[in-house]
Protein backbone atom coordinates (compact mmCIF):
# COMPACT_ATOMS: atom_id res chain seq x y z
CA UNK A 1 0.00 0.00 0.00
CA UNK A 2 1.54 3.77 -1.06
CA UNK A 3 0.07 6.97 -0.06
CA UNK A 4 0.24 9.21 -2.78
CA UNK A 5 0.17 12.84 -2.54
CA UNK A 6 -0.17 15.20 -5.91
CA UNK A 7 -1.38 18.51 -4.91
CA UNK A 8 -0.93 21.58 -6.90
CA UNK A 9 -0.24 24.37 -4.69
CA UNK A 10 -2.51 27.40 -5.62
CA UNK A 11 -1.90 29.73 -8.50
CA UNK A 12 0.59 26.99 -9.58
CA UNK A 13 0.26 25.20 -12.62
CA UNK A 14 2.75 22.04 -11.16
CA UNK A 15 2.67 19.57 -8.57
CA UNK A 16 5.11 18.24 -5.86
CA UNK A 17 5.30 14.43 -5.90
CA UNK A 18 5.33 13.45 -2.35
CA UNK A 19 5.00 9.92 -1.78
CA UNK A 20 5.32 7.48 1.66
CA UNK A 21 6.39 4.12 -0.06
CA UNK A 22 5.88 0.28 1.73
CA UNK A 23 7.20 -1.18 -1.02
CA UNK A 24 10.38 -1.32 -3.05
CA UNK A 25 10.73 1.63 -5.28
CA UNK A 26 12.84 2.03 -8.83
CA UNK A 27 15.04 5.51 -8.53
CA UNK A 28 16.20 5.54 -12.01
CA UNK A 29 13.03 5.02 -13.52
CA UNK A 30 11.37 7.92 -10.82
CA UNK A 31 14.46 9.93 -12.11
CA UNK A 32 13.90 9.72 -15.05
CA UNK A 33 9.92 9.98 -15.12
CA UNK A 34 10.73 13.56 -13.24
CA UNK A 35 12.99 14.62 -15.65
CA UNK A 36 10.32 14.05 -18.58
CA UNK A 37 7.81 15.81 -16.46
CA UNK A 38 9.77 18.91 -16.47
CA UNK A 39 10.83 19.59 -19.96
CA UNK A 40 11.31 23.43 -19.14
CA UNK A 41 13.45 23.24 -16.27
CA UNK A 42 16.84 23.33 -17.10
CA UNK A 43 18.33 20.95 -14.26
CA UNK A 44 17.54 18.20 -12.18
CA UNK A 45 19.64 18.12 -8.59
CA UNK A 46 18.55 14.58 -7.16
CA UNK A 47 19.30 12.91 -3.41
CA UNK A 48 19.33 9.21 -3.47
CA UNK A 49 19.99 7.45 0.10
CA UNK A 50 20.11 3.83 -0.25
CA UNK A 51 21.01 1.32 2.53
CA UNK A 52 24.96 0.99 3.04
CA UNK A 53 26.19 -2.52 2.14
CA UNK A 54 29.13 -2.47 5.03
CA UNK A 55 29.02 -6.00 5.86
CA UNK A 56 27.57 -5.22 9.40
CA UNK A 57 23.92 -3.95 8.85
CA UNK A 58 22.02 -6.81 7.90
CA UNK A 59 18.52 -5.27 7.63
CA UNK A 60 16.81 -2.08 8.22
CA UNK A 61 13.76 -0.96 9.75
CA UNK A 62 11.68 2.21 8.86
CA UNK A 63 8.58 2.64 10.97
CA UNK A 64 6.37 5.70 10.13
CA UNK A 65 2.69 7.08 11.91
CA UNK A 66 0.05 7.05 9.76
CA UNK A 67 -1.66 10.46 10.54
CA UNK A 68 1.92 12.00 10.83
CA UNK A 69 4.79 11.00 8.50
CA UNK A 70 2.98 11.98 5.03
CA UNK A 71 1.02 15.14 6.16
CA UNK A 72 4.87 16.02 7.60
CA UNK A 73 6.36 15.49 4.52
CA UNK A 74 3.51 17.22 2.14
CA UNK A 75 4.32 20.18 4.48
CA UNK A 76 7.91 20.16 4.04
CA UNK A 77 7.28 20.22 0.28
CA UNK A 78 4.97 23.29 0.03
CA UNK A 79 7.89 24.98 2.45
CA UNK A 80 10.48 24.03 0.17
CA UNK A 81 8.22 25.38 -3.06
CA UNK A 82 7.67 28.32 -1.10
CA UNK A 83 11.51 29.13 -0.42
CA UNK A 84 12.55 27.93 -3.95
CA UNK A 85 11.66 28.92 -7.52
CA UNK A 86 11.28 25.23 -8.39
CA UNK A 87 9.32 23.62 -11.61
CA UNK A 88 8.87 20.15 -9.75
CA UNK A 89 9.97 18.77 -6.24
CA UNK A 90 9.67 14.51 -5.61
CA UNK A 91 10.14 13.71 -2.58
CA UNK A 92 10.24 9.83 -1.83
CA UNK A 93 10.29 7.70 1.37
CA UNK A 94 10.16 4.22 2.28
CA UNK A 95 9.06 2.40 5.17
CA UNK A 96 9.25 -0.89 6.16
CA UNK A 97 12.23 -3.36 6.02
CA UNK A 98 14.83 -2.42 3.90
CA UNK A 99 18.06 -4.39 2.70
CA UNK A 100 21.58 -3.43 1.70
CA UNK A 101 21.72 -1.28 -1.49
CA UNK A 102 17.66 -1.13 -0.95
CA UNK A 103 17.11 2.59 -2.03
CA UNK A 104 15.41 4.33 1.29
CA UNK A 105 14.45 8.26 0.15
CA UNK A 106 14.62 10.08 -3.42
CA UNK A 107 14.73 13.64 -3.36
CA UNK A 108 14.68 15.85 -6.81
CA UNK A 109 14.04 19.03 -7.63
CA UNK A 110 14.15 20.65 -11.08
CA UNK A 111 14.60 24.27 -11.66
CA UNK A 112 15.36 26.47 -14.04
CA UNK A 113 18.52 27.59 -11.99
CA UNK A 114 21.03 25.47 -10.57
CA UNK A 115 21.65 27.04 -7.78
CA UNK A 116 17.77 26.78 -6.85
CA UNK A 117 17.48 23.08 -7.44
CA UNK A 118 20.67 22.24 -5.22
CA UNK A 119 19.47 24.58 -2.52
CA UNK A 120 15.73 22.70 -2.19
CA UNK A 121 17.30 19.35 -2.76
CA UNK A 122 19.59 19.96 -0.08
CA UNK A 123 17.02 21.57 2.48
CA UNK A 124 14.67 19.17 1.74
CA UNK A 125 16.80 16.30 2.70
CA UNK A 126 18.00 17.75 5.78
CA UNK A 127 14.39 18.55 7.17
CA UNK A 128 13.66 15.35 6.15
CA UNK A 129 16.63 13.63 8.43
CA UNK A 130 16.18 15.71 11.23
CA UNK A 131 12.48 16.37 11.17
CA UNK A 132 10.21 14.17 9.76
CA UNK A 133 8.20 11.00 11.57
CA UNK A 134 10.50 8.14 11.02
CA UNK A 135 11.83 5.35 13.10
CA UNK A 136 14.71 3.29 12.35
CA UNK A 137 16.39 0.64 13.73
CA UNK A 138 18.92 -2.07 12.81
CA UNK A 139 19.37 -5.64 12.65
CA UNK A 140 23.01 -6.47 13.11
CA UNK A 141 24.27 -9.97 14.29
CA UNK A 142 20.81 -11.18 14.56
CA UNK A 143 19.92 -8.43 17.07
CA UNK A 144 17.74 -5.35 16.21
CA UNK A 145 18.64 -2.16 17.60
CA UNK A 146 17.01 1.56 17.71
CA UNK A 147 19.08 4.20 15.57
CA UNK A 148 19.49 7.40 17.79
CA UNK A 149 19.27 10.22 16.43
CA UNK A 150 22.64 11.90 15.25
CA UNK A 151 24.20 15.40 16.28
CA UNK A 152 24.74 16.07 13.07
CA UNK A 153 21.29 16.14 11.70
CA UNK A 154 20.33 18.58 14.08
CA UNK A 155 23.27 20.55 12.74
CA UNK A 156 22.65 20.33 9.36
CA UNK A 157 19.35 22.06 10.37
CA UNK A 158 21.39 24.98 11.65
CA UNK A 159 22.86 25.93 8.15
CA UNK A 160 18.94 26.94 7.22
CA UNK A 161 18.04 29.25 9.96
CA UNK B 1 -12.19 2.02 24.95
CA UNK B 2 -9.19 4.36 23.92
CA UNK B 3 -6.13 3.52 22.15
CA UNK B 4 -2.47 4.38 23.01
CA UNK B 5 0.57 4.00 20.15
CA UNK B 6 4.07 3.14 20.87
CA UNK B 7 6.37 4.36 18.10
CA UNK B 8 10.08 3.35 18.16
CA UNK B 9 11.77 2.15 20.55
CA UNK B 10 8.95 2.87 22.80
CA UNK B 11 7.13 -0.23 20.96
CA UNK B 12 9.73 -2.38 22.42
CA UNK B 13 9.49 -1.54 26.01
CA UNK B 14 5.78 -1.77 25.51
CA UNK B 15 6.03 -5.60 24.01
CA UNK B 16 3.44 -3.97 21.74
CA UNK B 17 2.41 -1.64 19.11
CA UNK B 18 -0.70 -0.75 20.63
CA UNK B 19 -2.92 -0.97 23.75
CA UNK B 20 -6.23 -0.21 24.49
CA UNK B 21 -7.24 1.39 27.56
CA UNK B 22 -10.49 2.62 29.79
CA UNK B 23 -11.25 6.00 29.11
CA UNK B 24 -9.87 8.56 31.52
CA UNK B 25 -7.06 11.01 32.69
CA UNK B 26 -3.77 10.74 30.77
CA UNK B 27 -2.20 10.43 34.43
CA UNK B 28 -4.70 7.84 35.31
CA UNK B 29 -4.27 5.41 32.36
CA UNK B 30 -0.21 5.69 32.97
CA UNK B 31 -0.92 4.59 36.71
CA UNK B 32 -2.62 1.14 35.37
CA UNK B 33 0.95 0.58 32.82
CA UNK B 34 4.54 -1.29 33.73
CA UNK B 35 6.11 1.39 35.92
CA UNK B 36 9.12 0.77 33.55
CA UNK B 37 6.65 1.87 30.00
CA UNK B 38 5.01 4.90 32.19
CA UNK B 39 8.62 5.88 33.11
CA UNK B 40 9.80 5.66 28.94
CA UNK B 41 6.66 7.39 28.23
CA UNK B 42 7.14 10.69 30.53
CA UNK B 43 10.34 10.80 29.25
CA UNK B 44 10.32 14.62 28.23
CA UNK B 45 11.95 14.17 24.62
CA UNK B 46 8.95 11.73 23.72
CA UNK B 47 6.14 13.83 21.84
CA UNK B 48 2.28 13.06 21.79
CA UNK B 49 0.24 13.27 18.90
CA UNK B 50 -4.03 12.89 20.09
CA UNK B 51 -5.64 11.86 17.14
CA UNK B 52 -3.06 12.40 14.88
CA UNK B 53 -2.37 16.41 16.29
CA UNK B 54 0.67 17.16 18.14
CA UNK B 55 -0.10 18.36 22.00
CA UNK B 56 2.27 20.16 24.05
CA UNK B 57 -0.25 19.69 27.16
CA UNK B 58 -0.01 16.07 28.97
CA UNK B 59 -3.16 16.92 31.23
CA UNK B 60 -5.41 15.15 28.63
CA UNK B 61 -8.22 13.39 29.37
CA UNK B 62 -8.71 10.59 26.95
CA UNK B 63 -12.27 9.86 24.73
CA UNK B 64 -13.92 6.34 24.21
CA UNK B 65 -12.45 6.77 20.57
CA UNK B 66 -9.22 8.41 21.31
CA UNK B 67 -5.97 7.54 19.65
CA UNK B 68 -3.06 8.96 21.91
CA UNK B 69 0.42 8.49 20.14
CA UNK B 70 3.98 8.67 21.82
CA UNK B 71 6.72 9.72 19.34
CA UNK B 72 10.07 9.42 20.41
CA UNK B 73 12.90 11.15 18.93
CA UNK B 74 13.36 10.84 14.96
CA UNK B 75 15.84 8.75 13.31
CA UNK B 76 14.63 8.72 9.53
CA UNK B 77 16.50 9.09 6.08
CA UNK C 1 32.87 7.81 -30.83
CA UNK C 2 32.97 8.18 -27.38
CA UNK C 3 36.21 9.30 -25.12
CA UNK C 4 36.01 7.67 -21.65
CA UNK C 5 38.39 7.80 -19.22
CA UNK C 6 38.38 5.83 -15.90
CA UNK C 7 41.84 6.27 -14.11
CA UNK C 8 41.94 5.10 -10.45
CA UNK C 9 43.66 7.59 -8.46
CA UNK C 10 46.80 6.33 -6.80
CA UNK C 11 46.33 4.75 -3.79
CA UNK C 12 42.47 5.00 -3.93
CA UNK C 13 40.35 2.20 -4.96
CA UNK C 14 37.97 3.67 -6.31
CA UNK C 15 37.88 5.14 -10.20
CA UNK C 16 36.23 8.37 -11.55
CA UNK C 17 33.82 7.98 -14.49
CA UNK C 18 34.44 10.89 -16.47
CA UNK C 19 33.13 10.52 -20.17
CA UNK C 20 33.01 13.06 -23.24
CA UNK C 21 29.92 12.03 -25.46
CA UNK C 22 29.22 12.31 -28.57
CA UNK C 23 25.96 10.48 -29.24
CA UNK C 24 22.91 10.83 -26.98
CA UNK C 25 22.80 8.52 -23.00
CA UNK C 26 20.33 7.36 -20.61
CA UNK C 27 20.91 9.77 -17.46
CA UNK C 28 18.58 6.85 -15.56
CA UNK C 29 20.63 4.37 -16.36
CA UNK C 30 23.53 5.22 -16.00
CA UNK C 31 22.64 6.51 -12.51
CA UNK C 32 21.57 3.33 -11.81
CA UNK C 33 24.49 1.75 -12.78
CA UNK C 34 26.94 4.29 -10.88
CA UNK C 35 24.50 3.36 -7.50
CA UNK C 36 24.73 0.11 -8.38
CA UNK C 37 28.65 0.55 -8.58
CA UNK C 38 28.91 2.60 -4.73
CA UNK C 39 27.05 -0.13 -2.60
CA UNK C 40 28.97 1.16 0.58
CA UNK C 41 27.86 5.01 -0.44
CA UNK C 42 25.13 6.07 1.67
CA UNK C 43 23.90 8.99 -0.21
CA UNK C 44 24.14 10.02 -4.13
CA UNK C 45 23.53 13.34 -5.52
CA UNK C 46 22.97 14.14 -9.37
CA UNK C 47 22.74 17.24 -11.31
CA UNK C 48 21.10 16.61 -14.57
CA UNK C 49 21.06 19.24 -17.30
CA UNK C 50 18.57 18.76 -20.09
CA UNK C 51 17.91 20.99 -23.39
CA UNK C 52 15.23 23.42 -22.05
CA UNK C 53 12.01 23.14 -24.13
CA UNK C 54 10.91 26.14 -23.80
CA UNK C 55 9.12 26.59 -27.48
CA UNK C 56 11.64 28.82 -28.72
CA UNK C 57 15.12 27.02 -28.69
CA UNK C 58 15.01 24.03 -31.59
CA UNK C 59 18.26 22.66 -31.51
CA UNK C 60 21.73 23.36 -29.46
CA UNK C 61 25.07 22.51 -30.65
CA UNK C 62 27.92 22.01 -28.26
CA UNK C 63 31.34 21.73 -29.99
CA UNK C 64 34.29 20.61 -27.93
CA UNK C 65 38.36 20.87 -28.58
CA UNK C 66 39.67 17.52 -28.66
CA UNK C 67 43.07 18.03 -27.15
CA UNK C 68 41.74 20.11 -24.54
CA UNK C 69 38.07 19.27 -23.54
CA UNK C 70 37.84 15.65 -21.96
CA UNK C 71 41.44 16.38 -20.26
CA UNK C 72 40.41 19.44 -18.82
CA UNK C 73 36.93 17.09 -17.72
CA UNK C 74 39.56 14.98 -16.04
CA UNK C 75 41.60 17.27 -13.91
CA UNK C 76 38.35 18.90 -12.41
CA UNK C 77 37.34 15.37 -11.62
CA UNK C 78 41.04 15.20 -9.39
CA UNK C 79 40.68 18.21 -8.00
CA UNK C 80 37.09 17.24 -6.77
CA UNK C 81 38.38 13.94 -5.27
CA UNK C 82 40.89 15.75 -3.54
CA UNK C 83 39.27 18.18 -2.23
CA UNK C 84 36.00 15.74 -0.35
CA UNK C 85 35.36 11.90 0.52
CA UNK C 86 33.67 10.41 -2.10
CA UNK C 87 33.34 6.51 -3.15
CA UNK C 88 32.45 7.65 -6.66
CA UNK C 89 32.36 10.45 -9.08
CA UNK C 90 30.73 10.52 -12.37
CA UNK C 91 31.31 13.30 -15.04
CA UNK C 92 29.24 13.05 -18.42
CA UNK C 93 29.25 15.33 -21.00
CA UNK C 94 27.66 15.76 -24.21
CA UNK C 95 28.77 17.18 -27.76
CA UNK C 96 27.33 17.32 -30.65
CA UNK C 97 23.97 18.67 -31.71
CA UNK C 98 21.43 18.02 -29.27
CA UNK C 99 17.07 18.49 -29.53
CA UNK C 100 14.90 19.67 -26.60
CA UNK C 101 14.18 17.91 -23.39
CA UNK C 102 18.30 15.61 -24.75
CA UNK C 103 20.48 15.12 -21.88
CA UNK C 104 23.07 17.67 -21.60
CA UNK C 105 25.32 16.87 -18.76
CA UNK C 106 24.88 14.77 -15.65
CA UNK C 107 27.06 14.86 -12.82
CA UNK C 108 26.99 12.29 -9.42
CA UNK C 109 28.95 12.32 -6.27
CA UNK C 110 28.55 9.27 -3.95
CA UNK C 111 29.87 9.30 -0.64
CA UNK C 112 29.00 8.07 3.02
CA UNK C 113 28.47 12.00 4.22
CA UNK C 114 25.82 13.72 2.39
CA UNK C 115 27.42 16.92 2.85
CA UNK C 116 30.38 15.96 0.56
CA UNK C 117 28.21 14.52 -2.30
CA UNK C 118 26.18 17.66 -2.35
CA UNK C 119 29.31 20.28 -2.18
CA UNK C 120 30.67 17.53 -4.95
CA UNK C 121 28.21 18.10 -7.05
CA UNK C 122 27.98 21.38 -6.69
CA UNK C 123 31.54 22.37 -7.46
CA UNK C 124 31.68 19.61 -9.95
CA UNK C 125 29.14 21.61 -11.94
CA UNK C 126 30.17 24.92 -11.15
CA UNK C 127 33.57 24.49 -12.80
CA UNK C 128 32.11 22.65 -15.73
CA UNK C 129 29.53 25.96 -16.64
CA UNK C 130 32.64 28.30 -16.15
CA UNK C 131 35.66 26.62 -17.14
CA UNK C 132 35.08 23.41 -19.39
CA UNK C 133 36.21 23.74 -23.03
CA UNK C 134 32.86 23.72 -24.75
CA UNK C 135 31.34 26.25 -26.66
CA UNK C 136 27.59 26.73 -27.33
CA UNK C 137 24.96 27.76 -29.97
CA UNK C 138 21.69 27.93 -30.27
CA UNK C 139 19.33 27.43 -33.02
CA UNK C 140 16.08 30.25 -32.98
CA UNK C 141 14.15 30.74 -35.80
CA UNK C 142 16.37 28.88 -38.04
CA UNK C 143 19.06 30.56 -37.24
CA UNK C 144 21.99 29.79 -35.18
CA UNK C 145 23.40 31.94 -32.88
CA UNK C 146 26.60 31.28 -30.01
CA UNK C 147 25.86 31.62 -26.78
CA UNK C 148 27.86 34.15 -24.58
CA UNK C 149 28.97 33.07 -21.18
CA UNK C 150 27.11 34.49 -18.32
CA UNK C 151 27.98 36.68 -15.58
CA UNK C 152 26.59 34.34 -13.16
CA UNK C 153 28.85 31.44 -14.08
CA UNK C 154 31.74 33.28 -13.05
CA UNK C 155 29.73 34.18 -9.70
CA UNK C 156 29.01 31.05 -9.26
CA UNK C 157 32.96 29.93 -9.20
CA UNK C 158 33.89 32.41 -6.74
CA UNK C 159 31.49 30.66 -3.91
CA UNK C 160 34.99 28.12 -4.16
CA UNK C 161 37.51 30.14 -3.71
CA UNK D 1 52.05 22.80 -43.53
CA UNK D 2 51.09 24.14 -40.05
CA UNK D 3 47.16 24.54 -39.49
CA UNK D 4 45.23 26.91 -37.59
CA UNK D 5 41.83 25.64 -35.61
CA UNK D 6 38.90 28.15 -35.02
CA UNK D 7 36.51 27.22 -31.92
CA UNK D 8 33.06 28.57 -31.24
CA UNK D 9 32.15 31.86 -33.44
CA UNK D 10 35.65 32.10 -34.46
CA UNK D 11 34.67 29.40 -36.79
CA UNK D 12 32.05 31.42 -38.34
CA UNK D 13 34.37 34.52 -38.90
CA UNK D 14 36.64 31.99 -40.43
CA UNK D 15 34.03 30.35 -42.51
CA UNK D 16 35.65 27.47 -41.88
CA UNK D 17 36.86 25.23 -38.25
CA UNK D 18 40.41 24.70 -39.89
CA UNK D 19 43.24 26.42 -41.88
CA UNK D 20 46.10 25.45 -43.38
CA UNK D 21 49.24 27.85 -43.23
CA UNK D 22 52.48 28.15 -44.46
CA UNK D 23 54.86 27.89 -41.57
CA UNK D 24 56.30 30.92 -39.70
CA UNK D 25 55.77 33.53 -36.92
CA UNK D 26 52.45 34.20 -35.96
CA UNK D 27 52.57 37.80 -36.73
CA UNK D 28 53.19 36.90 -40.11
CA UNK D 29 50.70 34.15 -40.27
CA UNK D 30 47.78 36.38 -39.37
CA UNK D 31 48.89 38.96 -41.82
CA UNK D 32 48.28 36.61 -44.88
CA UNK D 33 44.31 36.37 -43.41
CA UNK D 34 41.37 38.09 -43.95
CA UNK D 35 41.85 41.32 -41.52
CA UNK D 36 38.28 41.17 -39.84
CA UNK D 37 39.45 37.14 -39.10
CA UNK D 38 42.49 38.40 -37.88
CA UNK D 39 41.10 41.10 -35.89
CA UNK D 40 39.04 38.19 -33.95
CA UNK D 41 41.65 36.00 -33.13
CA UNK D 42 44.36 38.52 -31.48
CA UNK D 43 40.68 39.45 -29.42
CA UNK D 44 42.19 39.74 -25.60
CA UNK D 45 39.14 37.44 -24.24
CA UNK D 46 40.45 34.60 -26.71
CA UNK D 47 43.11 31.94 -25.61
CA UNK D 48 45.62 30.12 -27.37
CA UNK D 49 46.28 26.30 -27.34
CA UNK D 50 49.59 25.14 -29.22
CA UNK D 51 49.39 21.01 -29.89
CA UNK D 52 46.85 21.03 -26.99
CA UNK D 53 48.58 23.11 -24.32
CA UNK D 54 47.61 26.70 -23.55
CA UNK D 55 49.98 29.45 -24.23
CA UNK D 56 50.60 32.64 -22.85
CA UNK D 57 52.40 34.43 -25.20
CA UNK D 58 51.54 34.66 -28.65
CA UNK D 59 54.86 35.56 -30.25
CA UNK D 60 54.95 32.00 -31.31
CA UNK D 61 56.70 30.56 -34.46
CA UNK D 62 54.72 27.48 -36.10
CA UNK D 63 56.79 24.63 -36.99
CA UNK D 64 55.62 22.39 -40.15
CA UNK D 65 53.22 20.12 -38.00
CA UNK D 66 52.23 22.61 -35.62
CA UNK D 67 48.40 23.00 -34.59
CA UNK D 68 47.56 26.42 -32.89
CA UNK D 69 44.03 26.36 -31.95
CA UNK D 70 42.29 29.74 -31.09
CA UNK D 71 39.68 29.35 -27.75
CA UNK D 72 36.72 32.26 -27.60
CA UNK D 73 35.70 32.35 -23.76
CA UNK D 74 33.52 29.17 -23.26
CA UNK D 75 29.98 28.86 -23.20
CA UNK D 76 29.31 25.07 -21.71
CA UNK D 77 26.76 22.98 -20.25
Amino acid sequence: MNWRSCRPLAGAEVVSDVRLLTAPFDPAEELRAFAAAHPGAGGVVSFLGQVRQDGAVEALELQHYGPLTLPGMERLAQGVRARWELDGLLILHRSGVLRPTDPIVLVAAAARHRRDAFAAADFAMDHLKAESWFWKRELVGGVWRWVEPRAQDYADLDRWV
Amino acid sequence: MAKLVFLGRLADVAGRSELDVAPGPLEAVLATLDPALALALLDERVRVALNGDLIAERGVVLGADDELAFLPPVSGG
